[in-house]
């Protein structure tokens, strides 16, 4: 297993009612694995799951990559800064 | 060439101050700046017309400032004559004419593309840096929400 | 549409404000603004590579609050969605990395051609306004000519 | 005759001598007239009177141009603001 830690900002933070959580999943899954797991486990998260921005260690990840041992994943919106 | 070219980024509750910023990214061999600022509109008219009462801004800063250094890599790299830059993102409650953002470069000339390097930034900075605002109006708020999707590799 | 539309144009022996300039030409609706200012290089590599110590100004004041109210119009002319207008130029004795000149452009939004009106600006600016500098360098001093006449009608 | 006041600012100060004068010139004189005549009268300005910019009440004016009474008559180097 391999614990991680889950940020959510803006609409995602709403939806999941915390600003972090600290999550186990299984080793080896994809950042996709990830967004059906909390889809399943967080139903309010559910319908943000498709369009979600997901950054692993502070960068921009995509459904395939890995999700490393002790990660910080974050969740958010499309950017709205300036 | 300088040794050392300043490049100011950061995410900050504080007021932002213009000529504080342009002071610390001028050099001796320094004699042009483009600056751009974003301010809170108390009234919009465009597209979807509507008051603010105020605009929450919140941001994921240690990746917020990450990718503000590399908007201002990617700034270097296009522009090699910019010596300074200032990036800067105001973040909490900001009300009707408050300045939240500024871009600034500078550089020997003004015929060097400064004004094309600050509006590279504000653009890009609106692109890949993570800050989100919600907008409270006179009838309830609401998330504002971009349309960029980073690509791999940004 | 605003009734009145705030317009600064001053020659000043003052330091220039930014903060205070730009707070000045903002408006309930405005969201963007762009700014350029030039400052007294120290040090100049390009052309005729030399050093200054100083440079002194010195204008034809009412002339050139005249001209610049002018090219704030010619602004308008050409950019109507331009809120606001700041054109400050400093005179007397400026030492490197001072500030000597702004403009600033104010609008709705930043894709609006404010970036182009501030560019637009300096460049007027530079032809038009009856302003001149003498550069004081280490080994003496000499009168900076501009190469623009104007043409009937400026 | 017609009273008219001149400035001179940046080269055309150091040349003049001072940084302005009243004459009397004829009615009628084109700004080339005025030229010609301060090349007379003062041979310090001599060379500068081909590339002189001269304004007429404040506003750009060219060789053709009657001065008007009291004028008041500006004549400088091309500007080098900024």
């Amino acid at each position: 297993m391999n614990r991680i830690k889950l940020l959510f900002f803006a609409t995602l933070r709403d939806r999941a009612g915390t600003k972090s959580m600290d999550i186990e999943i299984p080793s080896d899954l994809t950042i996709q694995g990830l967004k059906d797991k909390l889809a399943q486990d967080y139903p309010n998260l559910a319908q943000s799951m498709s369009s979600v921005i997901v950054t692993i260690n502070r960068e921009y990840a995509f459904d395939e990559a890995i999700v490393p041992q002790n990660a910080e994943i974050a969740l958010f919106p499309p950017v709205s800064g300036g | 060439m300088q040794t050392e070219l300043p490049t100011i980024y950061s995410i900050t509750e504080d007021e932002i101050d213009l000529d504080a910023l342009l002071a610390a990214i001028t050099l001796d061999s320094t004699g042009a700046a483009a600056i751009f600022t974003g301010m809170v509109r108390g009234v919009t008219r465009r597209d979807d017309p509507h008051e603010t009462v105020y605009l929450e801004y919140e941001s994921y800063v240690p990746m917020a400032e990450a990718k503000m250094k590399q908007v201002a890599d990617e700034i270097r790299a296009k522009w090699h004559v910019i010596e300074g830059i200032a990036i800067v993102q105001r973040i909490g409650r900001l009300y009707p004419r408050t300045p939240t953002v500024l871009i600034a470069c500078t550089a020997a000339h003004r015929d060097t593309g400064v004004f094309d390097a600050a509006r590279y930034g504000i653009n890009r900075l609106k692109e890949i840096v993570p800050v989100w605002k919600k907008e409270v109006g006179p009838n309830g708020e609401e998330w504002v929400e971009g349309d960029y999707v980073p690509k791999p590799g940004e």
